[in-house]
């Protein structure tokens, strides 16, 4: 089997739905004959033609707005966002028009549109090309939100968004791109060479949308992540010392609230890592999930270790960064109740 | 620099409040350029005073843009945009009735909807506005399913989901709409494209209002539509207001909608929306240039919301009570049925006698629709709430709904 | 002291800022010689003159743009946007720019602009009349977000926002606009005459933001809501006859922590009311806060009561609303562990 | 329209990838209408043939745009370009040599930046884009200070909480950049309009990349812009390229980004951007318009590119790594020495000797700057991370600062 890195994987990914479905296509900023400004759609244009995967104007509001008018008509489009903080001047498109043209018109309208777009800090990119928006779209009622945090993953679950037939938001963990990055800044850089999950068949295959993975299983206390904070998340059970049970979401609409539910009921402890900054984050809704429905089984209040309440702050990423030693943190002061 | 003036800033203001005389001197009714009508490859730079002008036919003596239609074809359009005007005036008095919750009218403007239905086929999309609703009257939409879905009854398509006339009608080449302005407009640019990169051969027609093209989606749409050349038709609808807002705080204190075509490289015509003739031409000319893979075209249409915006909205708040008795291009029913009359194709008597029926059989869709319910009245299973969010409900719908117990 | 409806009451708040101050100006669409679909600016340019109050164009990121442009020039704008459904279109200028401006710049531009909008269901507006978007904004970093459940609140409240020097989402509940609306939708309507809340007085005051109101002390169960839900509490309350606190937020950015967790403390119970969807809704994080800060207290699962995770169905209204009846219940369920 | 052909999907290209010979007969480069220098307030529908022509003075005998300025004037200018390229050749080294995460050159464009910097006055304020840093050296801004922003040391003004380059200097009518593009374009109307509705004199400059006039927030600027009659100059730098996308993505084959003005019944200049007096000129006519209250100017600047995008770039994958010096504009530096020594003005030793020293001068900023440290090598209290959110931390930050022992 070859070994990818998540670029390459997403890569094949599209690739191979391309290949399959003549009613797939991708475009966005500089994807075409550039192949992209991390090179994901690298070799696309000159493979499967210049129809096929194309530039589009600088203009997010309307490649989002074309993309949905390509997928009522009955094509699949899978638009590239350049940087996931620019997904923002398409909110309104993805919000007003995306989430609801099923609902609205009782399905004789639908928006199959796979929007990917990368996402998260830890590269230096300062404050617009860092972000996790992830829990804006999260509350959007009729948007499905997936994030995966290996190649594996990364294209299973990318085949799987693209044959979804609801609109669903893609982003990729920009710093797994080349690696695992597990928070340890200041080791040297890990490639994906040699990790099983870079093991990825070229041919077509799909992990669910919906299906968490238990990426460790564990007794003490367990942990929700997902992105690139699978990987802190490891480094950080590691550096606790604690037998913890690690939960990659793999998507965080659809949930797999059985998964994360089973979990805590065994455990009985609960701490959520996000890369995003703490209030109004994700990591409020998983909480307060796991709150309701494992209440009585909870030995320790469940924590949250996220991002700071600020802007993404370029020479601070590493204060910023909720790294392994934060969640090592967490993870011993959820244990001291025994 | 020190010794320029003092700035000022300056807001647009209408030539006329409520209490002051109708004024329509702002605007040029002059067919200028647009007394030619152009091959539909010709270049662009030679198009560009076409938006200055206005394209006529109805009232003019022999109009190059005259699509020289059957007669029947006339009576049909004319049947289609009465039939809607009595609907809507029927529709309007069930709100005031306390039957709905929400309704809107196109009074004075039923020509755009009903000649561009009947002009383009079967197999091309109209991406509607609200105001819009002759579109489906035209191809013959049942009028008692609107009624069900103005009155969000157990038989509304939608299943109760949206505000009255906000229709979808995929059969019909008429996409969903939605409360929000402007959206659409870029996905009828989409659909163009996904027509074109399939090899198929249906167009798309967006509408926006003129108070609407300051939304940036206007500009996103007509982007796209100029770098792909998308085989489709933007129509501006340009009814002078929007809510209360006058043409001007859109821009039109400076130029014509139809000119922002030249800010894509694309034809711009401006064309006399109440005039059916016109309207229609100017559609088969753009769609001729859609169908060539000529690209798209922006057309406005000069017209005039004669009511009020909506059943919420009181015109003579900010407008002279009688300014629509005053707009100069006058009804386009009257102007069609006298056009028809003056053929010998049309009369009084048989007007009369089409409105009868029309009424008779509104009516009759009406009393059905009631028959099944109005507003609160009756409704479809509460368990259509929890349907369309996703293709496949979620665990949380599903947990909802076994929470409210349906 | 004159009695005012909430539409009054906000009127009152922008004339007294517009005599005050001459860097305060209002625009939005049909806010001018119209005085706004909601007439809520009723008035206004007549007496303070037209480019003080004045028409804008239907762009709602155009106006946001100005407002920050103006903002960062010295003025003090207050643009209205027609229904907080509308934000939509400028919620890039909102996080990207407004949000941001000061952090960035290190303070040497800022956009002292507070953004009114009406928000909420309870009117039969259909999926894009009737939303509560706060959540996405309190996540944002550099946001405030205000919400007032009175008349008096109204007012005081939006002249705070208007002096205050960071950007502020003011949304009006205009389910509230003509009366204290409790959610029991089939009985008469009430107006605000008699409610001593719309005893207001005429001149400038202020109400801070971040300060929390105690609507109703209880021991029971804290209630925490804001905007039309402080009333449907209020009614949901006496339908469960329980002795419950009911906090009224009045403001989600800055949040009254203290006053949330003192009450907490007391009750040792928690039902958390809104009127947006569940998911992701500002809910959760007023839930992880609670239990991380009260765990040790909390006598039963913190409830959280909100729309059910669908758009807003039009004829389904109160079906959809979060009335006092499902409070009542969630009341009821959170008392059952004594 | 059954017998209408298949539709196909356009995709535009440019006329040479690498490995092909550089081409540019896509534009033309005639001073057409341009060849006038319209009164500034001649009506609108006067100047609508000014956006397809080019303001030309430097190689014009006698054109009717020459500012006619002191050579001295010229010299500082030529000065301040120089310092320009000099400075970002060294901070791209920099970048290189891993002292910053991140740099952009605007090598070819610098007569824009510096040339409005110098015509506009102290009271004027410029909305950047990250291609105009000669703005900033043009009047005179330390260049220490830059680099301490770049480095994002612990003398960064900026204290360390952006990306290197995106600069805010507000004494030096200089607005915050930030890393998203297009979304200030508005501000600078929004402060225009403020500028006239406090009765000021201060006008506004709004700059944009040809790439980004596809942006929502180009037509919603532009529309505030017209309606108002902002004291704005909207400038669109068009250097061909948008990263890898050529211009044609953004519309370029269909028209001029200048023809945008008639969108909006504003004027709109095409003008050489590679010429320090034409962009000097065009200023003015269109500051003296806004000063005079007659509202906003488009202006096209045509340049070009010579450099990657930026350090994250590499241009030969996309086009003919040759394009630049085939450039038909040719270099704004090269221009506009070969003009004062033309002049009698200037000469090749002055010209070295002057570069010498700015390169000294350079030298020695950089060694200041290294002094206090480069990315990760100093910064400013951590704390700083937390200040400034907004304009009193509130409760969570205090907290958080605590959490991290700060
Ligand atoms: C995005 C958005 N902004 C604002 C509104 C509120 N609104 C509804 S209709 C309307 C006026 C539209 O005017 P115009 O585009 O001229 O269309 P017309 O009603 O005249 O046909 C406005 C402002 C809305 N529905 N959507
Ligand atoms: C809103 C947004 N979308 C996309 C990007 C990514 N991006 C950064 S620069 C750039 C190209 C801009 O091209 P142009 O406007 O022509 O300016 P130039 O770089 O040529 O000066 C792109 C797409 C961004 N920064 N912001
Ligand atoms: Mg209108
Ligand atoms: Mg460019």
């Amino acid at each position: 089997m070859p070994v990818m890195n998540m670029i390459q994987a997403i890569n094949s990914a599209l690739d191979v739905k391309l290949a399959q479905d003549p009613d797939v296509l991708v475009f966005g900023e500089d994807v075409g004959y550039f192949g992209g400004v991390f090179r994901v759609t690298d070799g696309l244009q000159a493979k499967h033609g210049l129809t096929r995967c194309f530039d589009a104007p600088i203009s997010e509001g309307g490649i989002i707005a074309t993309a949905i008018g390509m997928g009522a008509y009955g094509l699949r489009p899978v638009p590239e966002i350049q940087f996931a903080d620019y997904i923002l001047p398409a909110f309104d498109q993805l919000v007003s028009e995306a989430a609801r043209l099923r609902y609205r018109s009782n399905g004789e309208f639908w928006a199959p549109i796979t929007v990917r777009s990368p996402y998260g800090g830890g590269i230096f990119g300062g404050q617009t090309h860092s972000q996790s928006p992830e829990a804006i779209f999260a509350h959007i009622t009729g948007l499905k939100t997936v994030i995966p945090s290996t190649p594996y993953d990364a294209k299973g679950l990318l085949i799987a968004a693209i044959e979804d037939d609801d609109p669903v938001i893609f982003l990729e963990p920009k710093r797994l791109y080349n690696g695992p990055f597990d928070g340890r800044h200041d080791q040297a850089l890990k490639t994906w060479m040699g990790e099983p999950a870079a093991d990825v068949p070229e041919g077509h295959y799909t992990v669910p949308l919906g299906k968490a993975a238990i990426v460790r299983s564990g007794t003490d206390v367990t942990v929700l992540a997902y992105g690139t904070m699978v990987h802190v998340a490891k480094a950080g059970i590691e550096d606790a010392g604690v037998d913890a049970e690690l939960i990659d979401l793999r998507s965080i609409v659809p949930l797999d609230i059985d998964t994360i539910v089973a979990s805590v009921a065994k455990t009985g402890r609960c701490v959520i890592l996000h890369e995003a900054s703490r209030f109004g984050g994700f990591g409020g809704e998983l909480s307060a999930l796991v709150q309701e429905r494992c209440f009585w089984a909870l030995k320790s209040p469940i924590e949250r270790v996220g991002g700071w309440d600020t802007p993404y702050p370029h020479a601070f990423e590493w204060d910023y960064f909720p790294g392994p030693a934060r969640l090592a943190k967490a993870l011993a002061r959820t244990m001291e109740n025994r | 620099m020190t010794d320029s003036p003092a700035l000022s800033l300056y807001v647009p203001e209408p030539l006329a409040r409520p209490g002051e005389a109708p004024r329509f001197d702002h605007l040029s009714f002059a067919a200028g350029a647009a007394e030619v009508r152009p091959a539909v490859d010709a270049p662009e730079h030679e198009l560009r005073d076409m938006p200055y002008g206005l394209v006529r036919v109805l009232g003019e003596t022999a109009s190059a843009w005259d699509p020289v239609l059957d007669p029947e074809i006339l009576r049909q359009g004319l049947r289609a945009m009465v039939q809607t005007r009595l609907f809507e005036d029927r529709l309007f008095r069930a709100h005031r009735q306390g039957k709905t919750s929400f309704f809107m009218k196109s009074t004075g403007e039923e020509a755009i909807g009903v000649a561009q239905s009947m002009a383009l086929g079967a197999g091309d999309m109209c991406f509607p506005t609200y105001r819009v609703q002759g579109w489906l009257i035209a191809r013959g939409y049942s009028i008692e399913t609107m009624i069900n879905q103005i009155y969000s009854n157990e038989r509304d398509p939608l299943k109760g989901r949206q505000l009255p006339i906000l229709y979808s009608a995929r059969e019909y080449g008429f996409y969903s709409l939605s409360g929000n302005v402007g959206s659409r407009f870029g996905h009828a640019v989409g659909w163009a494209m996904a027509s074109a990169y399939r090899g198929d051969r249906g167009i798309a027609l967006g509408y926006i209002g003129e108070g609407t093209t300051a939304e940036g989606d206007f500009h996103e749409a007509l982007t796209f539509a100029s770098v792909y050349r998308a085989p489709v038709i933007l129509a501006v609808t340009n009814n002078q207001w929007a809510i209360s807002s006058f043409s001007g705080i859109a821009g039109a204190e400076r130029t014509t909608f139809a000119a922002k075509a030249l800010a894509y490289g694309i034809p711009g015509l401006r064309v006399d929306g109440n005039d059916f003739l016109a309207v229609w031409a100017a559609t088969l000319w753009a769609a001729a240039r859609a169908r060539a893979n000529l690209g798209p075209t922006l057309i406005e249409f000069v017209t005039y919301r004669v009511a009020g915006h909506s059943t919420s909205d009181d015109p003579t708040k900010y407008r002279p009570a009688d300014e629509g008795s005053h707009w100069p291009l006058g009804d386009p029913i009257e102007r069609l049925k006298e056009h028809l009359v003056a053929l010998g194709e049309w009369s009084g008597e048989r007007h009369a006698q089409m409105e009868a029926e029309l009424t008779e059989a509104l009516r009759e869709a009406q009393r059905a629709a009631e028959a099944v319910g109005t507003l609160g009245k009756s409704k479809p299973s509460v368990a259509e709430m929890f349907e369309g969010v996703f293709k496949d409900p979620d665990w949380r719908v599903i947990e909802q709904r076994r929470e409210l117990g349906i």
